[in-house]
């Protein structure tokens, strides 16, 4: 059988900033107030402390029977255990128990060796309670000991050291300059096919044939003027504003049978 | 006004002097020095220190920082008792001792010592204090977070390291201060049987 | 820690100490003496006086009530200044170009030529690094402060004299004065404009 010294966690064990008056009034009522304790490793360092030697001297026998006995008490004034001081009891029944078998016959891990753990325990906790004790007594800053009640303060101002070079300065000064002079806006006159006679021209020209026409056949050819790129694009660009808009108008229907496809239109006879 | 003989004081001891009645917080060697053009001011702190022994003020290292404080001989004329009424309880002051002489610590280690659940709010109030600080993480299974004790702490309690904790080489030489074993962090974070009392009251019930 | 030999220090004159140490406001005799259980304290001021003299800090009496202060010698200690080397802003160059080449000149002036209102801490900036300052009034209604540079500024940007700034031909020569090229950006930015297009289209028309 295996139950090693189980000592499960129990909650809401803790509070903040008050508990002295607290652990006072347990010592007082020890027999009654189970719920004081901060768990059942908490009740056997008591328990411990209550053989007035060295924790490194505990009888544990006389440790478990103290324990036992105590929650023997409390079940018997109908005080409700924590479930974890239960399972200690079991535990410590069992150690109890192994304990007092012949050498021969004791399980392992030997209970000589649980016990001494058990009683590491207690002395680990013990000395961190007492080292709690002699921090709390010291001599404390805000309390004891104080720092300068009005300290002047240092401070650090922090001073700019402005950086510019000469190359800056000289050609801030020629945007400046740039900046200033009157600008005088000129918008150069471009050729262009306006809207309107391309228009006219794509209704016209769509008046001589049944035909379906591709939209770069209505340009004009390609001499004199119509030579220029700029104003061969513009009257592209105006006769396809045309076709859209002769065929908003149901005067022609239009094709393009896939996309940047040839764009083909035809008259539309009401 | 003055009538007696005394030394010329250095001007670097009267720098250092000045700051440190000056300043607002412990200062360590290096801010000194900074805050004073970068000079070596180790010597000079030995020498305020040597004189203002034995005054009403002292000087004192604390966690590498350094600052005047009264002298502790005459905490009775000077304690204030609104100071007193913030007191820590038994579970904080505990939980502090073992960051303090574990340090670095996780919660399942200090749970692991004392036997029970730490209260969520047990290290926060410690942390409020400004003595215990988060340092980082133990890099096992989890990457729990680990505690550490601050320089506030060692100034609170008067300490110039942790090497001055009262009584912390005897109890590192029992081997009360060994490293928390997984063992018994397994045992004090054993899952807890299920507890009928945390249950709510029932509030319904039949005539 | 200390060796030197010293006179022991009277009780009361370190209790007083420790309370105008600890003090948060300059404390008068009465307030030391009640807080000290009566206790005559008007020697051990003088004694803590004559202490402290000459040292980093000392205890002052101003109106009947005493505190511990600086040293005045020392206190540019708590106003530490520290450099940072920063780059002028744009416009704060801009301002600056303009002082150097038109100097001297008045706000309005600046905000005339560089065709923008000028932020009141731009010359602020200028006269804080030293290159820009007041050198009188333009005798015109409203006598508006007028502005110059300093040998500073010469020193910094290396100038023997305002001379040696390059002249409009030079800049001119060396293409910081060349208009931004307009037909590349409207190249690059702008749609082709068709002049008809901001007419309405006449959707109206017959055969």
């Amino acid at each position: 059988m295996e139950l090693p010294p189980d000592l499960p966690a129990s909650p809401g064990g803790d509070d903040s900033w008050d508990g002295e008056e607290r652990a006072e009034a347990r010592k007082e009522t020890l027999h009654l107030e189970i719920d004081g304790w901060e768990g059942p490793l908490d009740l056997l360092l008591d328990l411990a402390r209550r053989q007035k030697v060295d924790l490194r001297r505990i009888s544990i026998l006389e440790l478990v029977d103290a324990y036992l006995t105590y929650v023997e008490e409390a079940e018997a004034l109908r005080l409700e255990l924590a479930a974890d001081y239960l399972v200690m009891a079991a535990w410590l029944a069992y150690l109890k128990s192994a304990l007092l078998l012949p050498k021969e016959e004791q399980p392992d891990p030997s209970p000589e060796e649980l016990a001494m753990r058990l009683q590491l325990r207690l002395q680990r906790l013990g000395a961190m309670r007492e080292a709690a004790a002699r921090l709390m007594a010291r001599d404390r800053l805000g309390r004891d000991v104080f720092l300068r009640g009005a300290p002047e303060g240092l401070r650090v101002e922090r001073k700019a050291r402005w950086q510019c070079s000469w190359y800056d300065l000289v050609r801030s000064y020629g945007d400046v300059k740039v900046r200033s002079q009157p600008v005088v806006h000129m918008v150069r006159e471009r050729m262009v096919m306006t809207l309107d006679s391309a228009i006219a021209r794509v209704s016209s020209m769509l008046g001589i044939t049944l035909e379906w026409m591709e939209l770069r056949d209505f340009l004009p050819p390609a001499h004199d003027a119509w030579t220029n790129e700029q104003l061969r694009r513009s009257a592209l660009a105006s006769s396809f504003v045309a076709a859209l808009e002769l065929a908003r108008t149901g005067k022609v229907e239009l094709v393009q049978e896939y996309t940047f496809g040839p764009l083909r239109l035809k008259a539309l006879r009401s | 006004m003055s009538t007696d003989i005394k030394p010329a004081i250095d001007d670097l001891v009267r720098a250092v002097e000045a700051t440190l009645f000056a300043a607002e917080q412990p200062l360590t060697a290096e801010q000194i020095s900074t805050h004073l053009g970068k000079a070596d001011v180790r010597a000079a702190l030995e020498e305020l220190q040597g004189h203002y022994e034995g005054r009403g003020v002292r000087l004192v290292e604390r966690g590498k920082r350094w600052h005047f404080e009264t002298a502790p001989d005459l905490a009775h004329l000077l304690r204030r008792e609104k100071e007193e009424a913030r007191r820590l309880s038994r579970a904080a002051t505990e939980v502090l001792a073992i960051v303090a002489y574990h340090e670095p610590v996780s919660r399942a280690e200090i749970e692991a010592i004392r036997g029970v659940q730490t209260a969520k709010g047990t290290l926060d109030v410690l942390m409020e204090a400004g003595w215990v600080r988060v340092v980082g993480r133990r890099e096992v299974p989890g990457r729990p977070v680990i505690y550490a004790t601050t320089s506030e702490f060692l100034a609170h309690f008067g300490l110039s390291s942790l090497k001055e904790l009262p009584g912390v080489d005897e109890l590192r030489a029992a081997g009360l201060l060994d490293p928390v074993d997984d063992e018994m962090i397994g045992e004090a974070l054993r899952p807890q049987p299920v507890e009928t009392s945390d249950e709510p009251p029932d509030t319904e019930y039949d005539e």
